[in-house]
């Protein structure tokens, strides 16, 4: 078939795949259904942190939290657009979300239980969030690869105000960095869990889809990796802020030249993925609850607009 | 000590009040896209009250910067009107609100570009230009709502006739916006009345609506920090953890 | 420093947080017999909580008053169940939470009374009166409910649901309270499953009703201090004056 | 006729009209109105203070606050009971306080800002309600003087627990002592209005009633009486807390051995009366969404009694 001839050819050169192009329907499902859960995970994202504007302790932070939730929102429509250049809507994919047949990175179902949370998730969270994304900014898929250069520049942001929120804890009062502390000490193991499960072994088998997008250029790099990486680079900022990471196991290793660290809890992780985490049902609850809620509004925009293209047509008569 | 605060401290307590309470619309507004245009709102606004309130600071004698004011102030020394301290109710009645309120802002900032107090023009000048697109947003959005559907138009309405006994209190002409004026720093409320009420007027019509009539009751006070109930559960939620904290650096 | 405080704190935060939510029906019952009776339980649960922080603030090494507890403790400290603390919903969501609790507290004090610590004991044989009571009513409105309109039936059985995912924690054996059990000061929260589970069926049976199947999620970490949203903005309400006045005496 | 001409010995000879007497129809409908209002005010009365139960500073204090607004409850039992026994019931007598039909003590219509408040209400407002009241505990009608015998016992114990509130305040910190003098400011001018308008003079126009209801023995002393029997109480109890009252002409009067006080705003009082007070349209909204939002409540309790006196029926049959 010629069109799977060009787009394999396409993939073969390392090129950029357009909305335009033909594209293997598993290709075109793979993506929708990645960027659909990179853009929910966008969304819900902004919950753990929104639950701190109206709290943060200082002017200049609840500003910096309003512009990072926003930012959030802004990455979630850049994505639902990337995902539309494949051919659903961003409502479709709203319900999905709603009705739980889509899922979003399974770290936002931890609490924000402190404002030092906040600190943690840009530090931590962004940072794996970062390590997963930049490959993408080298996607096959054209639209996605753009999108992920803008959030991927905007995320690097967050990273340093989440360090920034800490370094301050850690130098403040004691209560404070207790804080920081309690904070790190929860969100590092949902962190490293956020790469997903490993690619080789027991724990992998409920992975799924890598070999496949690895040779579609979709995902570059392998979970374990992507996870080393993340680990090589944490500890030292870790240590800077004073930070003491909660794994006895985790030490540098001169052989190998990375560090080694302890076992993820994967019946947890497995847990909080099916649906059993402390906010799997807090998260959507909300979000459905808003756009249920919202929906005469969308109702009314939509009623008003056609009103008008109908006015527009008739004063053209 | 110069007396012009007080009337300052009125403007920078209504930036920061509705800030809070627009705030409240993230992850809650009814689309992505108004998550980030109310944020965008209360970033201006709470822009505003920071601009304001380190001035304030230097001129009344304090010395108090802008975490003092917001953080560490109980509720009778606050002097915002009731207006901005309301419960968040539904989209159609914060539309209401931010339609009257960013209407009173463009007039209000308006007049103080030709203040006698170079900071207050600055400050002026500036928010001039987010208040103008807070306006057009909410006006948008009044006449979708009073032109959409049947129920848009009965909620838009209601919203109306809710936000309508907290409307006087804006142009009440305090003692401090008196001496204010009559230092060529501030603006009698009571001047603003017509332009606000001509604004609001048109947009109203074109949404199909009209003004509801005067309601029996009205708010008073704010400015002497006398408030509305819902004002205390706003400042313990604002103020806890700042205040868990004394002496703290964020 | 005794171990057993950190048990003994998990019981006083229950009682507390709960004293705290039923509080809030004060103005909001559905009727003034019921404006009082809730008020009652929670002047209840408060006596409870008031009983045992000084005992544990004398027990626990650092000799903190009641109110070093209930006003000056950050979230993270608290030891509360998830169940005490949720928004308050509606009449039917509280008596399916207070038939829940107040049927849990009737085991644990029932069980209490037999603890190697007097001062529990004399907690636990005061309290038992007040819980039974608590228990009663909460059955009486559930059966009103369940076997009263459709409408009231429907309702009591969505609380029913609702409050499902709250109720394993109660349950759970955490390292304070096998310490405790091992001391012979507390019970192990787990021997109480199961006469509490046939308190609230037969109360279930009786309103025509059946109890939920177990729910896909469950609330876990209050006794770690991990709570779920609403605790912090309860913390925020409960706190803020006490906290505004460092150091001052009501 | 005979019965009015009992009634009327009843009344000369200061005794008591019981429920099963004859009364002249006037007489029951200003009682009605009159106890009816006083519940009212007993149950909107609750929200100012209730207002502070999850905010109270201290256990203690949230303990004697919610003690206190549960009083309020009973209080509001009782009266409502004493009205019943004229003729109507209580569902009629809240349909009449949702609709404005029937009034509440206006003093319920200004806010409670700060914790001192709830002193300031012990200490004045209660204070005025028992000058209102004990000459109630002889009120003509049976039912209302000795339900007011019971309320006045447990107001008098508020108004201590008020003036132990400021007292507190007056010997703490410099802002609990303003916050205590800010409440009594606030306080004083509408507590002195609680008595009503003068019983003479232009502002005596709106008032009515009065010579009737002191004839059937339902009203023992004239507003300006009580109010200065008010006045003179507080003078010294004021003095004795440090708290300034917020009246510059208020000073002892040798001659009339009593003080002489300042003029009441009586133009706010009216506007008060007639809605347009602080809190008139919240008071009055809370009351009627707390009441629908239970009548679902009302209904099941209703429906499940007929069930269960049918199935008893049944089971005596």
């Amino acid at each position: 078939e010629a069109s799977q001839g060009g787009f394999d050819a396409l993939i073969a050169a390392d090129q950029r795949i357009e909305p335009r192009d033909a594209m293997p329907e598993k290709y075109r499902e793979t993506l929708i259904r990645q960027i659909a859960q990179h853009a929910h995970s966008e969304i819900i994202g902004m919950q753990p942190e929104g639950n701190w504007i109206t709290r943060a302790p200082s002017l200049r932070r609840k500003a910096i939290l309003i512009a990072k939730v926003q930012d959030e929102a802004g990455h979630g429509l850049y994505l639902y657009s990337a995902a539309e250049t494949l051919g659903v809507d961003r409502a479709e994919l709203l319900d999905r979300l709603h009705d739980g047949k889509q899922k979003y990175s399974s770290i936002f179902n931890y609490p924000t239980l402190t404002w030092a949370d906040c600190g943690a998730i840009g530090w931590l969270v962004d940072g794996a969030a970062i390590m997963n994304q930049v490959p993408l900014c080298r996607c096959s898929y054209g639209p996605y690869a753009r999108a992920m250069i803008r959030v991927c520049k905007e995320e690097s942001f967050h990273q340093r105000q989440g360090f920034e929120i800490l370094w301050t804890l850690m130098r403040g009062t004691e209560a404070q960095q207790a804080m920081a502390q309690d904070a790190a000490d929860r969100w590092w193991w949902p962190a490293l869990a956020m790469f997903g499960p490993p690619d080789t072994g027991e724990a992998a088998k409920g992975g799924g889809h890598t070999e496949q997008s690895m040779a579609w250029g979709i995902k570059r790099f392998a979970n374990d990796d992507l996870r080393q990486k993340f680990v090589d680079m944490m500890v030292p900022q870790a240590d800077k802020l004073g930070i003491v990471l909660p794994d006895p196991d985790l030490r540098w290793n001169e052989e190998r030249g990375h560090y080694d660290f302890g076992e993820i809890d994967w019946d947890e992780f497995w847990r909080v993925l099916r649906g059993d985490g402390p906010c799997n049902a807090e998260r959507i609850e909300h979000r459905r609850s808003a756009h249920e809620e919202g929906a005469w509004v969308r109702e009314a925009a939509t009623a008003y607009a056609a009103k008008q293209a109908s006015r527009r047509q008739e004063s053209a008569a | 000590e110069r007396p012009e605060a007080a009337y300052l401290l009125g403007l920078a307590d209504d930036a920061m009040v509705y800030a809070q309470r627009l705030s409240e619309w993230m992850t809650n507004a009814p689309q992505i896209e108004e998550d980030m245009a109310l944020g965008n709102i209360a970033l201006d606004l709470l822009g505003q009250a920071r601009a304001l309130y380190p001035y304030i600071g230097s001129i009344d004698g304090t010395g108090r910067g802008e975490d003092d004011y917001a953080m560490l102030r109980d509720e009778r020394d606050w002097r915002n009107v009731h207006l901005v301290e309301q419960e968040r109710g539904d989209f159609a009645d914060e539309m209401a609100r931010l339609l009257w309120f960013s209407a009173y802002q463009v007039e209000l900032h308006t007049a103080l570009t030709g203040s006698s107090d170079d900071v207050v023009v600055g400050v002026a000048g500036k928010a001039l230009k987010e208040v103008r697109y807070h306006l057009d947003h909410a006006s948008l959005w009044v006449v979708r709502l009073g032109d959409g559907t049947a129920e848009s138009h009965r909620r838009m309405k209601a919203a109306l006739e809710r936000v309508q006994p907290h409307l006087a209190e804006l142009f009440d002409d305090d003692d401090a916006s008196v001496t204010a004026a009559e230092l060529g720093v501030g603006v009698l409320p009571s001047s603003l009345h017509d332009g606000v009420v001509a604004r609001v007027r048109r947009v109203v019509q074109e949404a199909t609506l009209t003004l509801p009539d005067a309601s029996p009751w009205r708010s008073r006070g704010g400015r002497a920090g006398i408030h509305s109930r819902p004002m205390g559960y706003l400042l313990a939620e604002m103020q806890h953890i700042a205040r868990s904290h004394p002496g703290a650096t964020w």
